[in-house]
């Protein structure tokens, strides 16, 4: 994510860290017994997790295209015109 | 609504109506007379009056917040009386001194009286809050005044004094927090200043250190004590005539007040120890340090700035004395200091405003061409070194008998001390007379012939020149106001040895 | 009719013409002569009675400090204000004449009232504080005299010099009565002699030295003695009579006045006494040097006056304050004729001062002449003058008490003679060297009359009846023959030798350079405040303005400002930075967190 | 799940994962990320959350990617050049990387989380059969198959997430359709192409791209 | 009625808003936000008769929403903040227009900090980590829009990227922590947390391990140093209203939850005793990201000469300040509990923050860009405007008689009653900062000569809510009474 100048990676990379932390969540659940069955909270926070990531994505690129229709470009390391 | 609210919100109110418009000077001058009137009233009434217990004339509370426990309460004693007199006097000079239509009139009348009216709260409030606060509320206008209707470089002189008081005040506030915090005792947390007094003694020695040393530095900054006196110079020099006279007259009182009425009584432990010697070392520095220079300078209205706060060192001696003798000289010569220099800055605004210049090099032989005005600006520089007859020097002598009262054969650093200071004397009529010398005798310069200096100077300076020369004549007017028996006082040795029972309740163990 | 009216009347004139009569110039005159002159008559009629009253009760702090504004009226304060009311009218009427024609003479005469009125305060002083209070303002009159035509700049700056010599000596002087107030814990005389009496003597000996040694050092001061005696010569440039009235008479006696009144201190430590009787002895013997070069009239009879002053105070110092009031009253009368007679000839020759511009006055002006002789040989010690009687008395005691003073003593008497035949001589006989001279006039019947009566007084006033009279307590000294033939030859010598080398001489034959600018001494003042003062003053705003101001100050502003700075750099708007940061705070937060414990 | 499937699945998807950041071009980036999402749908079933497995493959490798490939086309982003390699940014995030995998890899060393492996958790299907009787009649909607499929010993998971999901955490659903409808609405108002207008700041007023 | 039903009253009038901008669409911007306001009023008044969880507490939802008095507060505060900026944005609008384009969507901008004050109401009172993680991410997601939403101001966009990618990070490390703190205690719920981390022993690494993840990501949310980068270029880029919506609303909402889980990994274990446990790392790593938050923010600010991101870097300052009263869990000679200290400096934050973006939201719209010195001579040109300026400064810079004042005096207070010496001299500094660079905002509308003499038009409405604000700052300032009556 920090090496990448192409703003589309970035968002990807992003997924992968959110699908990464799924993958705990599940496995934290399942390693859990709640009443027998494997503790389904967890579960449900990944769900959210995945359609909060989706909605994030979605807004993501959004922004992604509004910015190539008035930069021409996605390259990250562009966009400094406000600083000090 | 006791006499006491009025003065403070008498100032508060003129100040509002002319900054929506009404006649600056006419309601400017109306109030003040208004509010010099009240405090005259005061004055005699509180004579006739015996004490309360910890000490005050007449005291009103209205709480406003139970827990920590913030109240608006007013109370008036011996100490606070003669400056609220300090106050209104020089309030009302400072307003006769300036024109209605000077530059940024407006602006100059609503500083005075919110100068006046924060300087008031804060002399009168018992509630540390509000001490502060009014304190805080008097600074505003004159960083604003000294930024917008100043001379010279105003903008950094106003840009240093804010910064350099703002983090006085900071420094102060954590002082006080602590003082709070720790010397409320059982019954919750409490502004109020009579109850904390109670407490005051029992603190441990560490805590008291602490709370001092914050306190000291921040009161020591708001009065230019030595190391921290700096800012003075630069702000009076370019600040206009009448802010100058409160601030230096009235506000710089503030911070002595402070250590007189909070710092000193509150923390006896602490102010014997290590911060004895440290302030006699920085009054010297105050006194000879600044007064060389004083010598030094070649312009009047700098020179007068450092010479105010060389002066701040005779006081702070009066209160490094710690007996009945030292404090009340200390009270008297904030009155007279105060009303001299507001007397010096006001004819040298005159000055710059006539003649249009205050440097020694440029002016000369004015007593010719302006004698009243010379007499009276003689006056002014003679009482400012302490020529008997004027409170100055009441209150100096006082300051200096009270340093070497019993002090049991053996020179000690009080007296060292003391012998030093009396040596500012001399510095004193030096550059005094120097100025004197340069700006009126001698030969006619080509910048003072010209011009004749206008009227309208005449009333606020024989105003103030009267006030001195009374209490000059009979100091006694205020002293048996302010208690006069060494247990009393705050902080005397005598108070920390025995258990404060003056204050007459439960007070079992002893505070030593 | 209580001493408190003697307070009253001069500061009564002095708010009369401030208030009053400002305008008119003769009408405030008449106000002030009235009043010293009605000061005069009280003094007469309280002449016989003794008696001390409070009159004011200035400062009192509960039973802590008690200070209050009493009056003393006993023997040493009769005489004492006997010759100050007494020279005073006399100066006030011959400066009616000698002041007619000067524009600010009502400012002229307030501050004369002034100076009554604050000699008169320290005269009936009954403590220290009321006596420093008077003091200053003693100070404070003298400067505003000597400083009367302040657009002239040499006499702006004399007045300074004035008062800031002065001030220095009031150093001194607030300190010992700190030091007294400290020890007794009273400022009264009485208390203080009580005290003393009580037996404490002994426990702080050294420390009573120093307390008298410290008086001493208010006494030098205002007497100019030896250190601080610079701004004497230079306060001529006041009016004459001014010069009279408080340079000869009565505010340089103030400091002798003062030491006598705390005798009984002085006793108490003899070393005390050994250091103000050498400083005396020198002083006198410095200024009797100084005074044989000079060739201004006044400055002349400034040196004369420092000297005798000096011989007060050595006597003082031996310890017999009689012989030294003695010596003040005759030296008043005497010294006041001698410079209102220089008044008269500088009058008289259009204010010319300088003795070799004058000559021949002998015919043209008689009765000044007369006058003058009269004054100069009371001080020379011609027998059976008043100062004959007092200078003889205090020769007497210099033999008994220490040797090497007498030799210095009779060293002066011989110098005092020498110059004060020399000025004669020049002024008087011989021919007139300038025109001003040449037609110079008797003068007006106002101004020679006060010096027929000093003339007379200074003859009178060593006998006993007469001094009995003036409340002087005569020292019991007797008829000592070695005494009267050594002070004799010096006088003898002395005339003799001036009257033979300046006879009609144009100029001064020999000039002695250190002698003529005064050792120096302004010379080395001047250097020391230029450097020492201004100089370190200078050197410490510098220091002040680079330290404190600098360094703290600035030095807290600019750090901030870097600081702040050196953040912004970090924010350079670049994502990719900004997440690095970002990874790396977020590694730091972790590592601090969980593995520093 | 035995343990050769898991490292196969495991370096399936770290592999992919890696090989998004390492390749320039965006769309074999987009593909590498499609194949480690399927791998970690294979770790999910692996851990018995089938019913996530599934959504993950479905949500995840369908629709996100597709968005992307299809964004990627629209706005015919040409492969990112080489221009400079620039070391340090690289370095720093390398390092970045590797010093947070070694913090997790310290906290997790020592946390012995007490079961060795997936078999010493079974599935008590007993217990939680006991379980569902005794609250049956406190009014908790219980879905029927669920409890027959846990009679016969398989853990029907889609039905216990359901019935968790719309009786626990319904307020959290109600949440989600605010999110997504405000997702939507954003997404609306960014995406609205206008009129060639004059913008200011940018590069000057040439016509919008038409897709 | 049970205080869930409020935020579904803000979703429905959102949901109403929405329809009414599609089909009235002359009801134009101003019609919108009074309707929103109006209503939003409507629900703050419904607030205090809102019933909190029954005591039987046998729905399930309770397990997930708490009805608190400082969850109610807390809600008071997201609408009063919600109904502002709507105002705001009314004024903003000519701004928008410039950079919208014909495309429209002005009507949108208005309904969106309607459903993110619903979501900030859901987070004020989430005691779940579950319900904590999608309130966030509905406001996060709200803010991602309103940041990005001028989408032809370059600016605007670029704001709106960083603030994306950095938010989504976060969001990351979020769900890291979470999955983490879910893993150790097997529950979600805060309360039962903080029983179980009590007993849980051995595990500290663990613990200290999901509490550091969680800071990172509220300490991005609330602007702490070292994930601040983001602050200053979103607050210049995203439109006034959203900068000045971000600097309150998000911020409070950060506060709160993150004062929540403060208190859950504390427990009752408030003064810190120094014996080793992970309590005292937790205090001692809340000191220190305090300190520097508050270094930075003031120090950086000193330099600025652009308005919004000197608004921004003394947010950042503020929040060191707040941090601060965290770090002192339990003060004991105070009453008032570190949380309420929170809450009360937020309430004092937020009229004066706001006041601020008003101002300069009415003189932007007239100006154009957002430089100090666009303030200049304001004094003479709309002395209304330059004195509520003047009252809000003073307000941020602590001056007695503001309500700012007593935020510090409190904070300072706790600092001193748990003797944090190192800390207190750190806020001294910021403080004392605080007067420099907020003095040069005075400095410029007092001293300055005005660029261009046009007096600025203010209206009615926003003159009167100016006031409101103006007075505000005053009057709670002199008795603090009433935000702790609200509080308790």
């Amino acid at each position: 994510m920090i090496i990448r100048r192409s703003a589309l990676v970035i968002l990807m990379c992003l997924e992968i860290m959110l699908s990464a932390a799924n993958l705990a969540l599940v496995a934290f659940s399942r390693f859990r017994l709640e009443a027998g069955l494997p503790d389904y909270d967890g579960q449900m926070l990944v769900f959210f997790v995945i359609t909060v990531a989706a909605a994030e994505v979605a807004v993501g690129l959004a922004i992604v295209v509004a910015l190539f229709r008035s930069r021409r470009t996605i390259d990250v390391t562009t966009l400094t015109s406000m600083s000090h | 609504m006791g006499i006491l609210d009025i003065l403070i919100i008498l100032p508060v109110l003129a100040a509002a109506l002319i900054g929506f418009g009404a006649p600056a000077r006419v309601t400017a001058l109306a109030t003040a007379g208004v509010n010099f009137l009240a405090s005259l009233y005061l004055f005699f009434w509180c004579r006739g009056q015996v004490a309360d217990s910890a000490g005050y004339f007449f005291r009103t509370s209205t709480p406003i917040a139970e827990n920590p426990g913030i109240n608006w309460a007013l109370g008036v004693d011996g100490m606070a009386l003669v400056l609220v007199l300090l106050t209104t006097v020089v309030t009302l000079a400072a307003t006769l001194f300036t024109k209605g239509d000077a530059k940024h009139a407006r602006l100059l009348f609503s500083s005075i009286l919110l100068i006046a009216a924060g300087a008031l709260g804060a002399f009168l409030s018992t509630d540390i809050f509000f001490f502060y606060a009014f304190h805080e509320l008097a600074l505003v206008p004159t960083f604003l005044g000294i930024g917008i209707a100043g001379h010279g470089d105003r903008k950094a002189a106003a840009w240093k004094i804010t910064v350099y008081l703002g983090v006085g005040s900071m420094v102060l506030l954590i002082g006080l927090l602590g003082l709070v915090l720790h010397a409320s005792g059982a019954g919750g947390v409490t502004f109020d200043m009579v109850e904390l007094m109670a407490h005051g003694a029992t603190l441990g020695g560490a805590t008291q250190n602490w709370i001092f040393a914050g306190l000291f530095i921040g009161f020591g900054i708001l009065v230019s004590l030595f190391p921290f006196h700096s800012w003075a110079a630069p702000a009076y020099a370019s600040a206009p005539t009448p802010i100058a006279m409160m601030h230096a007259g009235v506000l710089k009182k503030f911070g002595l007040y402070g250590l007189l009425r909070l710092a000193v009584p509150l923390l006896p432990q602490a102010s014997q120890g290590w911060a004895i010697n440290l302030l006699l070392l920085l009054l010297l520095g105050n006194i000879l340090w600044v007064g060389l220079i004083t010598i030094a300078e070649r312009s009047l209205d700098t020179m007068l700035a450092n010479s105010s706060v060389m002066h701040m060192g005779y006081i702070f001696l009066g209160v490094a004395c710690f007996n009945v003798v030292g404090s009340s000289g200390a009270v008297l010569l904030m009155f007279a200091h105060g009303i001299s220099i507001a007397l010096l800055f006001g004819l040298c605004g005159k000055l710059r405003d006539d003649v249009g210049t205050v440097r020694f090099d440029m002016l000369g032989g004015l007593g010719s061409v302006a004698p009243g005005f010379a007499f009276v600006f003689g006056l002014g520089a003679f009482a400012s070194i302490g020529l008997p007859g004027f409170a100055n020097f009441a209150g100096e002598v006082m300051v200096f008998l009270g340093s070497f009262k019993d002090f049991g054969g053996e020179i000690g650093r009080l007296q060292v001390t003391a012998m030093l200071a009396v040596w500012g004397i001399v510095i004193s009529a030096v550059y005094a007379l120097r100025a004197y010398r340069n700006i009126f005798q001698g030969e006619v310069s080509a910048a003072s012939d010209s011009r004749v200096i206008t009227k309208g100077w005449r009333f606020p300076s024989y105003l103030l020149i009267a006030a001195l020369l009374i209490i000059g004549c009979f100091p006694n007017l205020f002293l048996n106001l302010l208690p006069s028996t060494d247990s009393a006082v705050p902080g005397s040795a005598a108070t920390a040895s025995q258990t404060s029972d003056h204050h007459g309740h439960d007070h079992d163990h002893d505070g030593h | 009719m209580s001493p408190a009216l003697l307070l009253l009347l001069p500061l009564l004139s002095v708010v009369v013409i401030f208030f009053g009569t400002k305008w008119s110039g003769t009408l405030s005159a008449l106000v002030s002569v009235a009043s010293v002159a009605g000061s005069l008559g009280v003094t007469l009629a309280l002449f016989s009675t003794d008696s001390s009253m409070v009159a004011m009760n200035w400062i009192a702090l509960g039973d802590v400090l008690q200070v209050d504004i009493g009056l003393r009226w006993d023997r040493l304060a009769r005489g004492m204000m006997f010759v100050v009311t007494l020279v005073g009218t006399l100066v006030h009427v011959f400066s009616l004449a000698y002041m007619r024609e000067d524009e600010a003479k009502a400012r002229y005469f307030g501050c004369l009232s002034l100076f009554m009125f604050s000699m008169t305060g320290i005269v009936l002083a009954d403590n220290l504080v009321m006596m420093f209070i008077f003091w200053e303002l003693v100070g404070v009159s003298s400067y505003l005299l000597i400083g009367h035509w302040f657009t002239k700049a040499s006499a702006a700056d004399a007045a300074k010099k004035a008062f800031i010599t002065n001030r220095i000596g009031d150093f001194g002087f607030l300190i010992g009565i700190l030091m007294l107030f400290g020890l007794t814990g009273t400022v009264s005389f009485t208390g203080l002699e009580n005290w003393l009496a009580g037996g404490h003597a002994g426990a702080s000996a050294g420390l009573l030295t120093a307390a008298a040694l410290c008086l001493f050092c208010g006494a030098v001061g205002k007497s100019a003695q030896a250190p601080l005696h610079v701004w004497l010569p230079d306060a001529m440039e006041g009016p004459t009579p001014v010069s009279a009235l408080i340079h000869a008479a009565t505010m340089v006696a103030a400091g002798v006045f003062m030491l006598v009144r705390v005798g009984f201190l002085i006793e108490a430590s003899e070393t005390a006494g050994l250091v103000i009787a050498w400083v005396g002895g020198f002083t006198a013997l410095l200024a009797a040097l100084m005074a044989t070069q000079q060739d201004d009239i006044k400055k002349i009879l400034a040196y004369s006056t420092l000297s005798q002053l000096g011989y007060m105070v050595m006597v003082v110092g031996l310890g017999s304050g009689e012989a030294a009031m003695f010596h003040l009253y005759t030296h008043a009368f005497f010294k006041a004729l001698l410079f209102l007679g220089a008044g008269a000839i500088i009058y008289a020759c259009h204010h010319e001062q300088n003795i070799w511009k004058m000559g021949g006055l002998k015919t043209r002006m008689p009765i000044t002449f007369a006058a003058f002789g009269i004054g100069t040989l009371a001080l020379i010690a011609f027998p059976f003058t008043s100062g004959f009687f007092s200078k003889e008395a205090i020769l007497d005691i210099a033999l008994h008490e220490n040797k090497l003073l007498f030799l210095i003593a009779a060293g002066v008497a011989f110098l005092t003679a020498f110059y004060m035949s020399r000025l004669l001589v020049v002024t008087f006989l011989g021919a007139p060297r300038s025109e001003h001279a040449g037609h110079a006039k008797e003068v007006s019947v106002i101004m020679f009359v006060p010096l027929l009566i000093l003339a007379f007084l200074s003859v009178v006033a060593g006998y006993k009846p007469v001094a009995e009279l003036l409340q002087a307590q005569l020292p019991d000294v007797h008829w000592n023959w070695f005494v009267f033939f050594v002070s004799l030859a010096t006088m003898l010598a002395g005339a003799g030798l001036g009257f033979l080398r300046y006879l009609d001489k144009r100029s001064e034959p020999k000039v002695i350079p250190v002698l003529a600018n005064k050792f120096y001494f302004d010379e080395a003042y001047g250097w020391a405040v230029r450097n020492l003062q201004d100089g370190l003053a200078w050197v410490v705003r510098g220091l002040d303005a680079l330290f404190i101001d600098g360094l703290a100050v600035g030095g807290i502003t600019r750090l901030t400002e870097g600081v702040g700075c050196l953040f912004r750099r970090v924010i350079t708007g670049n994502l990719q930075a900004y997440s690095y940061l970002f990874g790396v705070g977020v590694f730091v937060l972790i590592y601090f967190t969980v593995f520093l414990r | 799940m035995p343990l050769p499937l898991f490292i196969l699945f495991s370096a399936l998807t770290l592999g992919f994962a890696v090989a998004v950041i390492a390749n320039r071009n965006p769309v074999t980036a987009a593909l590498c990320l499609v194949v480690s999402f399927v791998g970690l749908a294979a770790l999910f079933i692996g851990l018995s959350a089938f019913f996530i497995g599934i959504v993950q493959i479905l949500v995840y490798a369908g629709a996100v990617m597709v968005l992307f490939l299809f964004i990627i086309m629209l706005m015919d982003i040409e492969e990112e050049e080489r221009k400079h390699f620039d070391r340090l940014r690289t370095a720093g995030g390398i390092a970045v990387g590797i010093g947070v995998a070694f913090l997790i890899g310290g906290v997790l060393w020592d946390f012995d989380y007490g079961k060795a492996s997936l078999d010493d958790v079974p599935v008590q299907f007993e217990a939680a059969i006991t379980l569902r009787e005794a609250d049956a009649d406190s009014g908790i909607v219980r879905s029927a198959n669920a409890t027959a499929a846990l009679r016969e010993g398989r853990l029907k998971d889609v039905a216990l997430v359901g019935e968790k999901l719309f009786n626990d955490y319904n307020l959290h659903l109600q949440m989600i359709a605010v999110l997504i409808l405000i997702a939507t609405i954003g997404v609306v108002t960014l995406g609205k192409k206008d009129s060639p207008a004059p913008d200011s700041g940018s590069s000057g007023g040439d016509k919008a791209s038409e897709s | 009625m049970p205080a869930y039903i409020l935020e579904l009253i803000v979703v429905g009038l959102g949901l109403i808003l929405l329809l009414l901008e599609s089909f009235l669409p002359r009801l134009g911007a101003k019609g919108l936000a009074a309707i929103g306001s109006v209503g939003l009023l409507v629900v703050l008044f419904l607030l205090p008769s809102v019933t909190g969880a029954p005591s039987e507490s046998t729905g399930i939802i309770w397990k997930f929403y708490s009805a608190d008095s400082l969850a109610l507060f807390y809600k008071g505060l997201a609408l009063i903040t919600t109904i502002l900026v709507l105002m705001m944005s009314v004024v903003y609008v000519p701004v928008m227009q410039r950079y919208l384009g014909t495309g429209g969507g002005v009507g949108e901008y208005l309904i969106l900090p309607v459903f993110t004050c619903a979501g900030l109401m859901w987070m004020a009172s989430a005691n779940d980590l579950t319900s904590i993680f999608v309130s966030l991410e509905v406001v996060t997601i709200g803010f991602y829009i309103m940041v990005a939403y001028m989408r032809r101001n370059v600016g605007s966009l670029e704001a709106g990227v960083k603030y994306l990618i950095l938010g989504a990070v976060s969001t990351g490390f979020l769900v890291y922590g979470i999955a983490f703190l879910f893993g150790v205690t097997g529950q979600t719920n805060l309360d039962v947390i903080s029983t179980v981390l009590g007993l849980l022993e051995g595990q500290d690494k663990i613990i200290l391990f999901s509490f550091a993840l969680l800071l990172v990501a509220f300490g991005f949310k609330v602007a702490a140093v070292p994930f601040q980068m983001w602050v200053p270029d979103v607050y210049q880029g995203a439109p006034t209203p959203t900068a000045a919506f971000l600097s309150v609303g998000s911020k409070a909402a950060g506060f709160i939850v993150l004062s929540r889980i403060v208190d859950a990994f504390l427990g009752d274990h408030g003064v810190q005793t120094g014996d080793g446990s992970y309590q005292d790392q937790i205090q001692r790593v809340l000191l220190v990201v305090a300190g520097a938050t508050i270094l930075f923010g003031s120090l950086a600010a000193i330099p600025q000469t652009n308005f919004k991101r000197l608004m921004a870097y003394s947010s950042i300052s503020h929040a060191g300040f707040i941090l601060l009263a965290l770090a002192c869990a339990y003060p004991v000679r105070m009453d008032m509990a570190s949380g309420e200290v929170v809450a009360f400096y937020l309430a004092a934050y937020l009229p004066m923050t706001m006041a601020a973006f008003f101002v300069l939201c009415i003189v932007r719209s007239s100006r154009g860009e957002e430089e100090i010195s666009v303030l200049d001579g304001l004094g003479k040109r709309s002395p209304f405007l330059a004195f509520v300026l003047l009252v809000s400064v003073m307000g941020l810079a602590g001056i007695p008689l503001t309500v700012g004042f007593l935020g510090k005096l409190y904070v300072f207070q706790a600092a001193l009653d748990q003797g944090h010496f190192v800390l207190l001299a750190i806020a001294t500094l910021g403080a004392a900062a605080g007067f420099y660079y907020y003095f040069k905002v005075v400095r410029s509308m007092y001293w300055n000569a005005p660029s261009d003499q046009d007096a600025i038009a203010v209206g009615t409405g926003s003159r009167v809510l100016l006031a409101l604000l103006a007075a505000a700052i005053i009057f709670l300032g002199l008795n603090q009474g009433i935000i702790l009556g609200f509080l308790r």
